[in-house]
């Protein structure tokens, strides 16, 4: 029985690198105040990014760059202002019922961030995990039990009978993102939004969870966005890497490009700042002052403009278009909007 | 500024909202209690009386709800709010005026060394937590301040007054002889001896608690074990940066705090036969004067709203967050 | 060099109702003048309790159990309270973790700058605006925000007026627990470049605790690796980076991805650090080496050894009773 | 189960509940305890304590321990029922605003905070002297409507906090249903502070209607605490040394509401890790 479901959602997607979801202008606004001191704040600018059968898209920014935002939105926690979500090829509606947002979910699942707060303290591992077995009526009875027993065991917590029965204090942060990677997994969803899974565990674990990530992403055929805004785990995890800035996507590339041959000024500074000991003992120095633009009252240009080292006149007037610079990669800079790049 | 704006447009809704149930809820009841009120007092008040005692409590009178509301607004708006029964003929007014002083003379003083009494001793217990006073003090307020006012009202009368005579059983001041000047002001400062002490050893519990609560948050922020890495000495960091920063949420629960002291404030007054409003507004209960109540209620609640007003504006100074906005 | 602060044999941590925790054990180490010296160690392996202990600046349930801190020539145990008061801040700073909650939120900075001060020290009386004016500059922190209460500063703001209040009396050491933690790279980077300046500049010395390894590698001269309430390795940056002696130290270094270079599949360590309430018999790591000596390593509790000149490790494949070759065990990895 | 026994590890809670369980036997077993009825009325009027009258007699000759002992159950039925209505209401409102927002939230919140200023007993002393049935129920009533409000804004902050914790979110890309989520998620992680409310809610309760029942606002021929100081009060019991009739009932219902308060205070000692020493 469960075979079979499994066999008919993979056959829904078969050619690799097909398309798994599409984010087309994406905007999410959050009004906050009232009457008087109403102001609007401008989370996310309108992106664009699409991610394939099996891929991870590495998303990186700072706060307040709105990476979160977008995996909430993706994730319908929040509603989108505009743009379009494409699952599978198909639009998914603004506003949806309850049975077209269950089957949306079985598809799109998410991991946060912190693994203390992401699971609820009174309710056990066990339960937690037969949850969406049950809300999406997935397996019934005993095999919800087996299933939930085979979701700690591809997690890496076996043996699963010394797991199902606890709660999460007498976990560890690494077991407990374990659980949260196995909620996230249950109904066995296409894509995976990964809010910065690992920023808050022990970094000895970190690699271990990536590592999970990535098995699971062959073995169950799932595709990442992977928050997050450490550069290197990012390098680590994606094939394309995605870097926002106050709203917007600044570049987006393979990720081997985008690290090592970073266009972007901000891209550029963000590998600077990045501690790389592999590269020499020497840090590199960098100077810039400034600070990530207000969000409730952006600039009509480049966002990046009063930091950027190599700001003219004309990144005042208009947001910059996405140029491309090579296969895959796109900037969203002047300097290589006009023929500065061969 | 926002903050101001919003602190008097609760304040108008609040006093409207109090004006407004006095309005309603004699019309609500079952049989208009007023109009038991009215039979009871027929033949003893002038028609007049009871013509403008129908209009106040709308019995009788052919004019439309809203009529009624506008013009009952209107009178109390301007301080009209009739004659009094029980101290019939004199008005509302003039028998309220009369009481005011005797309250705000001695529940305003109280509470106000309450306040303070309570706020340092909640400093001081929660600085030293593990001292043997404050294993006493803390239990100690938690009884006293879950104990009924009017009863200990009644102990310490009992014990204070009655068996050991050191102090009159009640009243504001002696009405032996013609006494003036300081020879009064002692009188009266005697008579409000134990009626003040009821309400400051009874309301002191409650800062005192409210205030260690506070206290003992603060004391673990970062900002407290900070100044202790700074090398401040104990006095500044206790002061300056603790208890400067743990007396903000007992402003904000002021009004609260205030109208539960105020409401035992009522009953010591009762216990005391002293002649304040809450032994007014005894009198016009055991009396059935609407007109009388209505009136003492609105005063009360009109007074602790702008009592809390002003502690809403002196909390502009003490909390910069809120004087120059940003922030959380 | 001179030391400035030596800690021997240091035992701290905490009395619970029921139980115990050890969090720092057996602690020595000697920080010299002018010497940045890294202290890195996962959450709970006891590195913040090692800097709250050793400046007296833990509360109870916290307790120091037994141990010596010499600082400045100075018996920091067994000071008074007042003597002990005197001396913070004036010879030694502390900048925090949560640098968002340290400053109080209804002082303006100039004032908290100045209690430091004025408390201290009588040196600067009649130009103490000057010298909170410096201050700020030496942090690259504008004039205009003496008069700024702490929330309408931004967190990298926040950051840089405690580092300049840490400076204010121009102290012999400061100790940093996770300054940076908070913020963002970019951010991050900057003040790290600018405590470096700084400190080139005055010459004091800083015991930077964080859980970032790779952070140390780039800015200290000296790192201690922490783990269980324990230094399993200490050694000048360089050394420590190319030739970790250590398994918990080498793991460790192997647990950060590299940025730049050609992606591989790496490990982490699995498992999870021991229980401080409990007594640990034997090597702490010994559950989570894969290098591990049954019937050595779970019996005696490794000392730390000097295998080098200024590099020193606690682990028995470098000791006698491990009998191996040290730096054979590391090479077989590479 | 594991809570209770934290609870009552606790110093304070054990003596509050204690004091509870020493009312709520008095209250269960009133019938062998009182050595009289409680209505009977042919003792010797105005009598001090005697070996036959613990406590003396009132001025109509009934045996005022009889009374206290019988006068338990109506207190403590009271303050426990009006404790539960006041945190029923409080849960109901403070959770329907806290989990809507908006409008909602903003009107609610400005009815409890117009109930917060507004002084309790002042209102609840007009209310009562315009009901004009006298009974227990309208006591009950008049105090619940105004001792609501401060639970349902502390209720409301931790709805806040606790909506926006990431399990909730969890539940919700889980697809769960909003109640599933109110009521499995959120509800069983306020239950601490829903404890502490109800024993809030009860002091006030027990103090108000002592208060209510000493100003002859309630039913003064029922047997209540409040009602027993009431007659004491109006036939001058301190003038005639009558001392026990004023001090055990009113000692009694300190005590009560001392229980409550100790228990409140331990379920915030537990439940806010600040508080602890």
């Amino acid at each position: 029985m469960m075979k079979l479901v499994r066999k008919m959602d993979t056959e829904q997607i078969e050619t690799k690198n097909k398309t798994v979801v599409e984010i087309e202008k994406l905007v999410k606004e959050f009004r906050i105040g009232r009457f008087t001191h109403a102001r609007v704040v401008h989370a996310v600018n309108g992106i664009d990014i699409d991610i394939g059968k099996k891929e991870v898209v590495g998303l990186v920014g700072e706060s307040g760059s709105g990476k979160t935002t977008v995996a909430r939105v993706v994730a319908r926690l929040y509603e989108p202002t505009s743009g379009r979500i494409i699952l599978n090829g198909r639009e998914i509606p603004k506003r949806m019922n309850r049975k077209a947002l269950l089957d949306y979910r079985k598809h799109v699942q998410m991991i946060f961030q912190d693994p203390f707060s992401s699971l609820n303290p009174l309710h056990t591992v066990g339960y937690t995990l037969e949850r969406p077995l049950k809300v999406h009526e997935i397996v019934d009875g005993n095999g919800r039990k087996e299933r939930v027993k085979e979701l700690l065991e591809i997690c890496g917590l076996a043996p699963a009978e010394k797991y199902i029965d606890k709660y999460p204090y007498e976990l560890s942060g690494g077991e407990r993102q374990r659980v949260g990677i196995a909620r996230a997994l249950a109904v066995r969803p296409q894509l995976i939004l990964a809010d910065e899974p690992t920023s808050m565990l022990d970094v000895s674990i970190r690699l271990d969870i990536m590592n999970l990530m990535l098995d699971l992403k062959e073995r169950e055929d799932i595709s990442y966005l992977f928050i997050t805004h450490d550069l290197a785990a990012a390098h680590y995890m994606s094939d394309r890497i995605a870097i926002m800035y106050a709203g917007h996507l600044v570049e987006i590339g393979p990720a081997d490009e985008v690290i090592n041959e970073p266009k972007h000024p901000y891209t550029q500074l963000l590998r600077k700042a990045a501690p790389k000991p592999e590269s020499g003992l020497k840090p590199e120095e960098i100077d810039i002052g400034g600070e990530v633009p207000d969000l409730t009252e952006l600039p009509s240009g480049c966002p990046f403009e009063p930091r950027c080292p190599f700001a003219k006149p004309k990144c005042r007037e208009k947001l910059p278009d996405m140029v491309k610079v090579s296969e895959g990669h796109f900037v969203r800079c002047v300097l290589y909007s006009g023929g500065e790049l061969q | 500024m926002r903050y101001i704006s919003k602190r008097i447009i609760f304040f108008l809704i609040t006093a409207w909202t109090a004006l407004t149930m006095n309005f309603i809820l004699p019309r609500l009841m079952p049989g208009n209690p007023a109009e038991v009120m009215i039979a009871k007092f027929q033949g003893r008040l002038n028609p007049q009386a009871i013509k403008a005692l129908e209009i106040a409590f709308g019995i009788n009178v052919h004019q439309s709800i809203l009529i009624q509301y506008m013009d009952y607004l209107g009178r109390m708006i301007t301080g009209r709010f009739g004659i009094s029964v029980s101290f019939y003929p004199s008005t509302v007014s003039k028998v309220l005026s009369q009481a005011i002083p005797w309250t705000i003379g001695l529940f305003g003083t109280s509470t106000v060394i309450a306040f303070l009494l309570g706020t340092i001793l909640g400093i001081r217990t929660s600085w030293r937590r593990n001292s043997p006073s404050s294993s006493v003090i803390v239990p100690l307020s938690l009884f006293l301040n879950s104990m009924p006012y009017f009863w200990f009202a009644l102990i310490i009368d009992y014990v204070f007054a009655f068996k050991l005579g050191w102090f009159p059983l009640g009243g504001a001041y002696s009405s032996r002889g013609n006494v003036t000047g300081w020879i009064s002001i002692g009188s009266i400062l005697y008579h409000a001896l134990l009626p003040g002490a009821t309400i400051i050893i009874t309301a002191t519990g409650g800062w005192l608690l409210t205030m260690r609560n506070n206290m003992m948050s603060v004391l673990s922020d970062d900002f407290v074990t900070f100044a202790r890495a700074k090398g401040l000495p104990d006095q500044v960091i206790e002061y300056k940066y603790a208890a400067r920063n743990a007396i903000l949420p007992s402003f904000t629960g002021f009004a609260m705090a205030l109208g539960f002291v105020i409401s035992g404030a009522l009953l010591t007054e009762i216990v005391f036969s002293y002649p304040g409003v809450g032994y007014l507004l005894y009198q016009s209960v055991l009396n059935i004067d609407y007109p009388l109540m209505q009136a003492i209620f609105l005063f009360i609640t009109i007074a602790v709203l702008t009592a809390n007003f002003i502690v809403d504006m002196v909390y502009i100074f003490l909390d910069p967050r809120v004087r120059l906005g940003g922030g959380e | 060099m001179k030391t400035l602060l030596r800690v021997e044999k240091f035992n701290a941590g905490y009395t619970l109702k029921h139980t115990i925790v050890h969090a720092v054990r057996d602690v020595s180490f000697e920080l010299k003048e002018r010497e940045f010296l890294g202290i890195a160690g996962e959450s709970g392996c006891g590195k913040s309790t090692l800097a709250f202990g050793l400046t007296r600046m833990l509360l109870p349930p916290g307790k120091v159990f037994s141990g010596k801190v010499e600082f400045d020539g100075k018996d920091l145990l067994n000071m008074n309270d007042e003597e002990l008061r005197k001396i913070r801040w004036k010879d030694f700073s502390i900048v925090f973790q949560a640098s968002m909650n340290v400053l109080n939120p209804v002082m303006k900075v100039k004032d908290q700058i100045l209690d430091a001060i004025t408390y201290h020290t009588s040196d600067y009386n009649g130009r103490l605006e000057k010298r909170a004016r410096d201050l700020l500059a030496l942090v690259n922190v504008s004039e205009k925000y003496l008069n700024a209460y702490p929330h309408q500063l931004s967190g990298g703001m926040k950051q840089r007026v405690v580092i300049a209040m840490a400076l204010a009396l121009n102290p012999k050491m400061i100790i940093m627990d996770e300054p940076t933690t908070a913020l963002d790279v970019v951010v991050q980077k900057k003040i790290l470049q600018e405590i470096d300046e700084l400190r080139k500049k005055f010459g004091f010395s800083i015991i930077f605790i964080t859980h970032d390894l790779s952070l140390l590698v780039e800015i200290s001269d000296t790192i201690a690796i922490m783990y269980a309430g324990s230094i399993v390795e200490k050694a000048p940056s360089n050394v420590l980076y190319r030739h970790s002696l250590h398994p918990y130290t080498y793991g460790l270094m192997n647990s950060f991805p590299p940025l730049v270079g050609k992606k591989k599949r790496l490990h982490g360590i699995a498992g999870r650090p021991p229980d401080l309430s409990h007594e640990i018999k034997g090597c702490p790591f010994y559950e989570r080496c894969p290098k591990r000596i049954k019937g050595v390593c779970d019996r005696v509790k490794p000392e730390l050894v000097e295998i080098e000149p200024n590099h020193t490790v606690a682990c028995h494949l470098y000791d006698e009773a491990g009998e191996k070759d040290g730096y054979r065990a590391n090479r077989d990895e590479e | 189960m594991k809570y209770v026994l934290v609870f009552l590890k606790n110093k304070k809670a054990a003596f509050g509940l204690g004091i509870l369980l020493f009312f709520v036997i008095i209250a269960i077993f009133a019938p062998y305890i009182a050595p009289y009825s409680p209505t009977y009325m042919g003792f010797v009027p105005l009598q001090p304590p005697t070996k036959q009258h613990l406590l003396g007699t009132t001025a109509t000759g009934q045996d005022i321990f009889s009374r206290v002992v019988w006068g338990t159950r109506l207190s403590l039925f009271v303050g426990i029922t009006t404790g539960l209505i006041a945190t029923v209401l409080s849960v109901v409102i403070g959770l329907t605003a806290g989990y809507f927002g908006g409008l909602v939230d903003d009107i609610l919140m400005t009815i409890a905070n117009i109930f917060l200023v507004i002084p309790g007993l002042p209102l609840i002393i007009i209310l009562a002297a315009y009901i004009t049935i006298k009974g227990i129920w309208p006591i009950i009533f008049v105090i619940s409507i105004t001792g609501w409000a401060w639970g349902a804004r502390v209720l409301r902050s931790q709805m806040l906090t606790l909506k926006n914790r990431d399990f909730v979110n969890a539940s919700v890309v889980v697809g769960e249903r909003p109640l599933h989520i109110i009521f499995a998620d959120i509800f069983p992680n306020m239950l601490g502070l829903i404890v502490a409310n109800f024993f809030g809610a009860s002091i006030y309760a027990v103090l108000s209607e002592a208060g209510l029942e000493f100003l002859g606002l309630g039913n003064s021929n029922a047997i209540s605490w409040g009602t027993i100081l009431y007659w004491a009060q109006n036939n001058q019991a301190i003038l005639f040394g009558l001392w026990p009739w004023m001090a055990v009932p009113g000692l009694f219902i300190a005590l009560l509401g001392m229980s409550f308060a100790l228990m409140n205070f331990a379920v915030d000692e537990l439940t806010n890790p600040r508080l602890r020493k």
